[in-house]
């Protein structure tokens, strides 16, 4: 396996930092739910959690993506390019640009809520980090992903909207449980609704100052240029700026009400 | 370096905090990333391209960032009509409004939609990734004429936005002018592409896209030199513009003032950056140097 | 990264040492130096362009090293007809003689002094910068076409150089097809520009001038692609060649050789670097990957 | 007085190493000889003594010059470019590209050996190296420059070719009174058939291999492209692989039977 796109073989002549797709060929692919897979490839790249890619199906379209492993996206299928890359074989290509984004700022005793596929951004968290609380949503107990690996390695609480595995409720009813004070970080990805949800329990516990969220938005050049990810009413770039923000940022934010799509029109 | 007295000015009959302007489609298609925009010292912003129906651009990569430059294949995504809503909360702020269409009736509508709050238009004409729009119009003097007789109805200030993609620019540049422009907005991308090895295929989605950034400054300057030589209307300066040093040369092109796009990726806060390096109390006047490399 | 075999190969009906060519201009004004670059590894060299009358060129400056890429506007200085001697003491090297004039004619004319010593000839029809030559004849397909058959009179591949510079470079690509034309080569420099701010004039003594290296290397990449869609005779990609890499890109874009100019600035040693990259002894055809980006 | 151009203030955003000329304000000009001028401007050049710039004389042309001092060129005038600098006053401008080139290779004692305005590029030698026997030649007495200043600061022997100054003859008749044994570094500048019979001397002396020769060609770009410089039979390119080169590595040169001019036809 070779290591990190930065360290490009310098060749005399060109400087080789132009920031086109690293062509990256797919050496494993495991499924994780019945619409999830992890698809591992034959580069590590060097980011911190929370950073995220940006992923080219060759034909299809180019998508951000968290990266699970330093060397693996976790795809949840809802389209066509995710579809293409959950079919993709051993020995397939694909292109990767990046590592962008800021990442999330870690510390102490570390909470991660995470809601679906909202998981892959915060799996290193739990797989590294020492004195972690993971606290791992889903629908159903089908869809529930990497909890095996998480409890191998810290505490791991579950909650399945329909009850099918532990706690029967959304997984900001697991916080119920949760002595917030114990934490120095809090960390948070899943859905916007679930994500605005968290927020508000944070808020009413006095805890959001502590609290980091993983945002996702349309993204079309992961670069801060394009604006297609930028969030009302500052106007930052979730590519950017982001995706983790802190908690009190996104009080007033678009968070839970809306986002633009493709063509910048607004969908709740 | 030479620096430029402070203050609001005016651009082509558009007044602006400043002589530095966000191009069109740089962090343009949201009231909150262009007010951000300001609030960081552009003197004025240009919106995202707004055409006559939504769009939601060409598949990705959209963009790929190079060493000396950006290329981009957006595909003029745009929201449309809705845009008008979006601007709905500016008030006398500098907003122009870059629309695009594929004939002058387009132009005329879209222009229509935002009669009553934009500053100004600016008319891409110019795109070079955009089927049956920019600068597949934007080649042919005839028809950007028409456009921007069609957006002139409105009796609001017209810019309109060239392409480098032609064999001689000035004569797009007085159609323009002949067809009442206020200004000429020298130049949108330059048509590029790159080539993924590894994976053999050309990176930007729809292959073909428009290279911006510091690579084509010498481009654009040239552009801006040659059409101060055969046009009376202002002209604004754009392409690799990244330092103060870059606008002063500009306006030795000729340019009254510049946009500025891709330079915002390096550093997100260009705006405030260079006019702390371009202003200063005892600064002279743009127009003792608009033009001065041409005597 | 993709490796190429080693060996001998033809380039549009030329035989060259590899896919590597020295480009027009670039210390091709003397045997000296031609034969320095072979020496150091160029699979073939081209001349400095030839005309029908001695020229000494531009005022200076005549050339400006800009961070990613070079402006030049030399004027096409040479010593015409008594090159003929200089090239006298070559023997059968792969040396492409280039030349220029202001018609068919003219260049018909300084082709036939040189019709025994060139293993080719490439057209200039593309220099941005020299009033009545270069891209000034070479924006007009006709014109380009009568200069390609004239040429090719002499019965010697003929390969012509193309200029980035015109609204649709395929029209010019199929005209010096039309005409007869081995192969064609894209793409000689952009029309471009820098002023000194201090000294707030253009900084070539020609004023305008042509940008090449790293920057224009997206613009040259494009033009090779869309030749190879337009037309079915070779393609030699000139343009911001600067590592091994570069020319398997070309080649995918549809290149079968590549013509490398500015890169020497850095690295006068570039032949041999490049292909200590590029060249492996279980390296591939390069057959195999030329114009495979299209597929 | 600013500090060389290399130590530009660096703007954010874009780095300041566009190699454009570097606009300077002429400072002094002072008359060495009737027609020699030195134009010190208000920049101080870091260079190797033998380094040379390109001096944009705007409206009129660009031409090669040695730095005499970090901050000035001794100007000839021979031509439109020339006389326009020599006729410049305090305040004008010019710009400066470069320096560029390899320089002198100096060590131990040295023997520097200048014809005509040829002293500019030794003169630094003589004036800021110790232990430097400088040769001075010129046509006559009048045209002798930079002979009070050497002789402040080291050994200096004079000629001229009608006798008018020092010994009466060619500076290369000098050099029967030197011991050549005694130098460790010869450098040498002068007109092209000067430097030929002192390198037949060196040669004939067995000096030669300590020799260095600043040469002059016809210079376009400066920077090892255009070829306007090269020289037979290696091809070697006078601006980058010179001004500065060795004695055996000229013997079988064309110094002092012909060069190229601005067409590439070759003069003598
Ligand atoms: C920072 C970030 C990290 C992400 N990490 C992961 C992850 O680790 N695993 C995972 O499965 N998904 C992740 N996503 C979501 C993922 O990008 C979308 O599911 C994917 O783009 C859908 O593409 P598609 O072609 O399959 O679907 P489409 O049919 O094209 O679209 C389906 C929906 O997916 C979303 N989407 C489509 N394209 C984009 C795009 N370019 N940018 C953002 N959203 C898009 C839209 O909401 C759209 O309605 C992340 C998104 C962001 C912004
Ligand atoms: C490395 C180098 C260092 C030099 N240092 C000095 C110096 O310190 N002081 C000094 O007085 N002169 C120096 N010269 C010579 C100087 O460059 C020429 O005298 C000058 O270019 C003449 O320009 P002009 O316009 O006045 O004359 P023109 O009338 O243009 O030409 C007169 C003669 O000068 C020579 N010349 C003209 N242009 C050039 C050019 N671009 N490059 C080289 N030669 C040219 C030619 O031999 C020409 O025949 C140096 C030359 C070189 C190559
Ligand atoms: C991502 C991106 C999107 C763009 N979208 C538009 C657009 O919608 N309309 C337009 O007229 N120009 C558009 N442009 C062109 C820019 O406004 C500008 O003309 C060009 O990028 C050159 O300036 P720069 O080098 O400062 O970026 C876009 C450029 C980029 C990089
Ligand atoms: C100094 C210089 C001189 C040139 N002279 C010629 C010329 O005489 N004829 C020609 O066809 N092209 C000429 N060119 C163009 C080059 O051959 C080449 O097309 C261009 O520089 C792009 O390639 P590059 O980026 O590798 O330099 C010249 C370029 C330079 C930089
Ligand atoms: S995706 Fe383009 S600005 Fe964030
Ligand atoms: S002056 Fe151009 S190569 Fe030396």
């Amino acid at each position: 396996m070779l290591l990190t796109v930065f360290l490009h073989k310098k060749l005399w002549g060109a400087p080789m930092s132009d920031g086109l797709p690293v062509p990256v060929t797919i050496t494993r692919v495991a499924q994780e739910s019945p619409g999830v897979s992890t698809i591992f490839f034959d580069h590590v790249f060097s980011a911190k959690p929370g950073q995220f890619v940006m992923v080219w199906v060759v034909g299809t379209d180019e998508i951000p993506m968290a990266l699970s492993y330093p060397n693996a996206v976790t795809v949840q299928r809802v389209g066509e390019a995710t579809a293409a890359l959950v079919s993709m074989k051993p020995g397939d290509k694909i292109g990767i640009r990046g590592p962008f984004g800021n990442g999330f700022a870690l510390q102490g005793r570390i909470l991660a809520i995470a809601g679906g596929v909202g998981t892959a951004p915060l799996l290193r968290i739990g797989l590294e980090y020492p004195d972690v609380t993971f606290l791992l949503g889903a629908r159903t107990a089908d869809e529930l992903i990497f909890q095996s690996i998480l409890s191998s390695a810290c505490e791991v609480r579950v909650a399945t909207d329909d009850g099918s595995a532990g706690f029967h409720g959304y997984v900001a009813g697991l916080l119920d449980e949760i002595d917030l004070d114990e934490y120095e970080t809090i960390v948070v990805c899943g859905p916007d609704p679930m994500m605005r949800s968290v927020l508000s329990v944070l808020e009413n516990r006095n805890a959001i100052g502590k609290s980091q969220f993983s945002m996702h938005r349309y993204m079309k050049c992961g670069v801060g240029l394009c604006g297609s990810c930028c969030i009302d009413p500052d106007g930052v770039c979730v590519c950017k700026d982001g995706p983790v923000f802190s908690g009190p940022m996104l009080l007033q934010s678009e968070l839970g009400k809306y986002h633009r799509n493709a063509a910048g029109l607004k969908e709740k | 370096m030479i620096r430029l007295s402070q203050g609001p000015v005016k651009l082509a009959g558009v007044p602006v905090r400043n002589h530095l302007v966000l191009a069109a489609g740089v962090l343009g298609t949201c009231a909150s990333s262009l007010r951000r925009m300001l609030r960081q010292g552009a003197g004025a912003v240009v919106t995202k391209s707004i055409g006559p129906e939504p769009r939601y651009g060409h598949a990705g990569p959209c963009v790929v960032v190079l060493e000396d430059g950006i290329m981009n294949a957006m595909g003029l995504p745009n929201p449309s009509r809705e845009f008008v809503q979006e601007l709905s909360s500016f008030d006398g702020e500098p907003v122009i409004v870059s629309i695009f269409g594929g004939n002058p009736e387009e132009f005329h509508e879209v222009a229509g939609w935002f009669a009553e709050k934009a500053e100004a238009f600016e008319l891409n004409v110019s795109c070079p990734h955009a089927a049956g729009f920019g600068a597949q119009i934007g080649t042919n003097p005839d028809v950007v004429k028409a456009c921007t007789e069609a957006v002139k109805e409105w009796k609001k200030p017209v810019w309109v936005k060239l392409t480098p993609n032609v064999t001689d620019i000035t004569t797009i540049g007085r159609a323009a002018e002949e067809g009442g422009a206020d200004a000429i907005v020298a130049i949108n991308t330059v048509r590029a592409m790159r080539i993924s090895t590894g994976l053999k295929r050309p990176v930007l989605g729809n292959k073909y896209g428009g290279l911006s950034g510091k690579a084509i400054f010498p481009i654009a300057v040239r552009c801006v030199y040659e059409l101060y030589e055969a046009c009376s209307i202002p002209i604004i300066g754009c392409g690799g513009v990244s330092c103060a040093e870059d606008v002063i040369e500009m306006m030795m092109a000729g340019a009254v003032g510049v946009e500025i796009g891709s330079a915002v990726v390096q550093d997100p806060e260009i705006f405030r950056h260079i006019s702390e390096e371009l202003y200063a109390p005892d600064g002279i006047s743009s127009q003792e140097i608009v033009g001065c490399a041409h005597e």
